[in-house]
């Protein structure tokens, strides 16, 4: 009688480098060079993917673009963890680091934002989700396909990636529920950027944190240094760990900042203060693990010179491939809209068949 | 379905409930969800007995959640299976609209193929059955606005068993629209067996020459009775099970009024961009020098639903189809 | 570096008055003697509407009832806290208890249930919306309405009622977020009858409890045992308070039973067991307060029976108003569907009027 | 307006800003809420300048949740304020179909008038723009099929101005539809001073004999190019700005359809239970016997509306209501 504590929970935070490249040693992962190598040719791979796409875009070569910068460790230290064979990727809009990192061909994403439908998707045999541009809707789809894996009993987890301001969604309250009950081999990613579009987290949601938020649906949770690629790899080998092993759900919060423009349609100045840039500069994830890779020895100079020439060689290839292919084709417009095409499909198709025919001649 | 085969007198709820149970037991990649599915057996007993039957993995009550029932199915069905979520009643579709006309409706499409949405959506709509606020609605209008749907309204048990089959078997995602009003109003000679309709075919109930009457679901019946009604003063009406409003298959239409040169459309949504609208439009378009008088349209008002009392008022009847019939005759 | 405590929180439950109507007498409020037996008498008189209103409907008197049976001092011991000058009810549609306890006319209410429009609205200056169907979807209105009253430096709080299930809804994360960031003089009320339908809580939700859930908004939270009317009070005093001291939004779970069918329209013995209702039969609301009352002589047993008098009276001069009142004017369909009735409206009344009148004739 | 009041040049999308700035001097109860609207100003900046003029009391920054925006909107407006709240782009209005059309649309009606609800929802719709996947749909149909909205979609910025100052002054909630294709593409002389453009009247924008086209929003562009190009080959073209589409002028289509004999509609929406279909069946049941040919829909494809690289296949152009017309004239 009276007051009885009914519940009590505690969220953590997970940081092992610092923004100087100092790793705390105690709490370093159990993990193998290559892979630290590897997390990082990922992170140099979207930075020059990134850096090409805005590129094209000022040229005119793809259209609006929505650049990840500064968010790749939360990408990479991510994908080094995912098995492409037995898990799925549900992306947002923002994903193409683990995207790419998983086998997705960059020449596609491109297309993608160069509003080339072929773009959607890939047919590499990789289980990786059209990006879902309905904010926190995919989330759900996630959830879904973790509630099958349970079912069949397969290996595979399902990733379902967010903003923070998709947190606001009430999707992502559903998706989170539902993988909960369910107990779906789920696991909820949030690279909290701090911003979605001009509003801060602080307008966002009064909460302290969003990791918090699984305590809400016993879905177990935590928060990351997601500027931080090795906090974020220790982070998601422990969720998926937890997933694999039968536990359900579990949702990762990456704190991370968007260095740049939301997308290239946006002007980030507008509500952002050239100070606010320059602090985050400093925590760039790319120059920390690159500090902490050669005062390591792990990687020279020339180690790193040599991923440099690879990955500008791969955006390279990327684009001679993304312009090389052939036109779309706009009946393409009324294919795999049905299994079988309606009457008025056949009609409107033909009439449009006929429109370009006589363009033609 | 062969002449032999035995049937039984069925409800159309029944004959909903058996075709999901025979489906069920032939294909294994079928999920029920949905809010009382399982141990209630729906709130109109469609899914009554296939908890029994499939157990809890394969019949799954869920949170009270529409966006998310939905949009776990679309999840659900990227991996394989066959989910057969249900919305207890229309009136409660809204919250999952964005899920099936951003995902569901498009996800074929955006996938180039590769993820189609083999998913059966059941809900029961429609006024008639003095319910509270939000129980009685039908928004099928913004249904067949969006690309990528197929949407089903059956009229009798034994449509409502083969069109439910043919949309579980079918890969393209089916909202399945229940006529409450009707569920247990009759019983009719519903064969054992399995069998399909075909979707997105229109099915002629009585033919006629002076007029066509056109409806689907529960609207069937003021409608044949109108034609009834009619025929005691000589006219008669063709009357067309509309059956698939989208894709909809307006040759049996036109055919129709091509012969009879009159044509009544009724429905119970209001008559603003109701589903009517487009059945007129089409009959404008194909047949225009057939017509001998305008499309008329009974449907309901361009209202709220009205609470229980005042629901008779508000929902056509065999009089104001008949009254429909005589201003296109006297036209 | 490494890991760091981010969130700590920590939920209570409140108990006052056991099943036997023994108060913890250190927890007991400091009510006075009339207040107590206030929230006896609402009691008596919900469960005096409630009876009434299951026998109308069996004899086809009113339409199809949803039942508050058992969920008396979850409503009572709210109402008696409220002001009907200031507060805003935002009601689901198990709320006639706390409607009528603030002055809601009970025949209005009947007439609702009855299928008549004229009951979703009383004229009586009481700041109570009209019921809300769609699940969940009115506590955003509330706390639209506490974002109204912060604003406005206005003393009223809105209270926003739901259900366990309705929690589940995405409109209840968005509510408790709105109000989180807004700072909303709102009170979610979730009384968690343990059951949507037929769904019990276990399978609505995989946490402890709903109360927990404030931490995910940085809302103020807690739960009470909703069927101790004490306790109610206590909870919803505190949560009162805290609201209008300016300390922002509050959410309260009032864990209690619905004793009958959902509505009347529901066999509730498909889905729950006779001794589950025996169970929480024996913690009926009204008899433990009762038994409080009278051993604290607080209330004698003649002051209970003229308190079933009353009750009863109230309860049939209310079906004689109900029964009194002038059959619905089928016209009024088209009545404030806008403030001028468009060309069509226009057009649909007169062929109802048509109609009518051929009928009468 | 008065004959002597100083005109700017503007832009659509200026139009706008201005109407919104005006009204919230002159009526304190106005709030603009949405996501992106204070300090950016909107993603297409159509709340420019807002925040600092009336502070963020007035002009809220709102978390990104749809139906958080509407639901919060409506307990405002019956609280006493009088919201406008904007959704970024219509395809990102389903979340809040629940609010809009179970409790926005029907407050007025379900409090029997104690609550109206005035509101003014804002949203750019349409494609035309390269936009990524969610961002160019034309949802109205959906609206227009629910009662107790108004649907307003202006076309030029003389006419956002009026409109939206109207909308913003009505007791009635009104979803404002934004064109953004044609947010900045012209600019046209805009009173300086508050006016008002009214609600429900459409607009004859082009006066004709031979044939009527009827539009709205962004669609007007290639109506009033086909009526010019038509015009070299002495084709007469009146063409008919619908402006609200709910509800609907009737009036002066019917007026209009009646003089020239031939209908041509053209809206970005699919076909299929768009919003042309309801105006073709109120011309089919009002101008039946005027009528010299079928009446025409331009619109879009029954399709999902295709990326970037496809959307000029996929709008209506000028050239297929020059065919439409053609269509039309030689039936
Ligand atoms: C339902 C919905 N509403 C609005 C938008 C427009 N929009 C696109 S991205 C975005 C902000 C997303 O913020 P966040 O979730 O933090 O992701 P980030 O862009 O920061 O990666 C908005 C408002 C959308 N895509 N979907
Ligand atoms: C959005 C929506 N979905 C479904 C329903 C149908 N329905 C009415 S009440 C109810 C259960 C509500 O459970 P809970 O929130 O716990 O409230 P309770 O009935 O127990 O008071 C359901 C599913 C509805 N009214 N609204
Ligand atoms: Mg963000
Ligand atoms: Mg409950």
């Amino acid at each position: 009688m009276g007051y009885k504590k009914l519940f009590r929970g505690e969220t953590v935070r997970l940081e092992i480098l610092n923004k100087d490249g100092k790793a705390d040693k105690k709490s370093l992962p159990d993990i193998s060079q290559d892979t630290m190598i590897q997390m990082y040719r990922y992170m140099r791979q979207m930075r020059a993917f990134d850096e090409k796409a805005l590129n094209l875009q000022r040229q005119g070569r793809i259209g609006t673009y929505g650049s990840l910068r500064g968010q790749e460790a939360a990408q990479a230290g991510l994908a080094v963890n995912l098995n492409e064979k037995d898990d799925w990727l549900v992306p947002s809009f923002r994903e193409h680091g683990v995207m790419m990192s998983l086998g997705v061909p960059m020449h596609l994403i491109y297309a993608y934002w160069k509003g080339d439908e072929r773009g959607n998707i890939s047919d590499k045999g990789i289980k990786c989700l059209p990006p879902s541009v309905p904010v926190g809707s995919q989330l759900l789809h996630a959830t879904g396909i973790g509630m099958a894996m349970q079912k069949k009993g397969l290996p595979g987890v399902a990733v379902g990636f967010a903003g923070d301001g998709a947190t606001s969604e009430g999707d992502f309250h559903e998706a989170m529920n539902f993988a909960g009950v369910f107990k779906a081999r789920t696991l909820i990613y949030i690279q909290n950027n701090q911003w979605a579009i001009s509003v801060p987290l602080k307008k966002q949601t009064a909460a302290e944190s969003l990791a918090q938020r699984g305590w809400a649906y016993n879905v177990a949770s935590m928060q990351v240094d997601g500027n931080d690629v090795l906090a974020v790899y220790e982070a998601s080998r422990l969720a998926l760990e937890h997933i694999r092993n039968g536990n359900g759900p579990y949702m990762i919060e990456a704190v991370t900042f968007r260095m740049g423009d939301h997308t290239t349609a946006d002007d980030h100045s507008r509500y952002r203060t050239p100070d606010l840039i320059a602090y985050w500069e400093e925590r760039d994830p790319i120059m920390r693990m690159k500090t902490f890779l050669i005062n390591e020895k792990i990687m020279t100079q020339a180690d790193d010179d040599a991923i440099t020439n690879d990955v500008t060689k791969a955006v390279d290839s990327a684009v001679k491939e993304l312009e090389a292919m052939p036109a779309p084709d706009p009946m393409h417009i009324f294919e795999t809209m049905y299994a079988e095409k309606p009457w008025y499909l056949v009609e409107q198709q033909a009439m449009l068949r006929d429109e370009l025919n006589q363009e033609k001649r | 379905m062969t002449a032999a085969s035995k049937t039984q007198k069925m409800t159309l709820v029944q004959a909903v409930t058996q075709a999901l149970k025979q489906e069920m037991e032939r294909d294994e990649s079928i999920l029920v969800l949905g809010e009382d599915v399982g141990k209630d057996g729906g709130v109109f007993r469609a899914t009554d007995g296939l908890i029994d039957a499939f157990g809890e993995e394969r019949v799954m009550d869920t949170p009270l959640a529409e966006s998310g029932i939905i949009g776990v199915s679309v999840g659900l069905a990227v991996a394989g299976y066959r989910p057969v979520p249900e919305i207890q009643f229309m009136g409660f579709i809204y919250p999952a609209v964005n899920q099936i006309f951003a995902h569901v409706a498009r996800y074929r499409h955006r996938s180039r193929g590769q993820y189609p949405m083999p998913m059966v959506i059941r809900m029961p709509y429609g006024g008639g059955i003095h319910a509270p606020e939000h129980h009685s609605e039908s928004y099928e209008s913004m249904l067949a606005n969006t690309p990528g749907l197929t949407v089903v309204i059956p009229s009798t048990p034994y449509d409502a068993k083969g069109l439910l089959i043919s949309a579980l078997r079918s890969d393209d995602p089916v909202i399945f629209m229940e006529p409450k009003r009707i569920y247990r109003s009759f019983r009719e000679d519903v064969p054992e067996e399995p069998y399909t309709v075909p979707l997105s075919k229109a099915a002629v109930r009585r033919e006629g020459n002076d007029v066509t009457i056109i409806s689907y679901g529960s609207m069937m019946r003021p409608a044949l009775e109108a034609a009834d009604f009619l025929a005691r003063d000589n006219i008669s009406a063709e009357v067309i099970d509309v059956r698939t409003i989208a894709p909809v298959d307006v040759e049996t239409i036109v055919t129709s009024v091509e012969k009879t040169g009159r044509a009544v459309i009724v429905h119970e949504a209001p008559t603003r961009s109701g589903f009517g609208a487009e059945l007129s439009a089409l009959i404008n378009e194909r047949a225009l020098l057939h017509l001998l008088a305008p499309v008329q349209r009974v449907t309901g008002f361009d209202t709220v639903f009205p609470f229980a009392m005042m629901e008779a008022h508000y929902l056509p009847n065999r009089q104001r189809v008949v009254a429909a019939v005589q201003t296109a005759l006297e036209f």
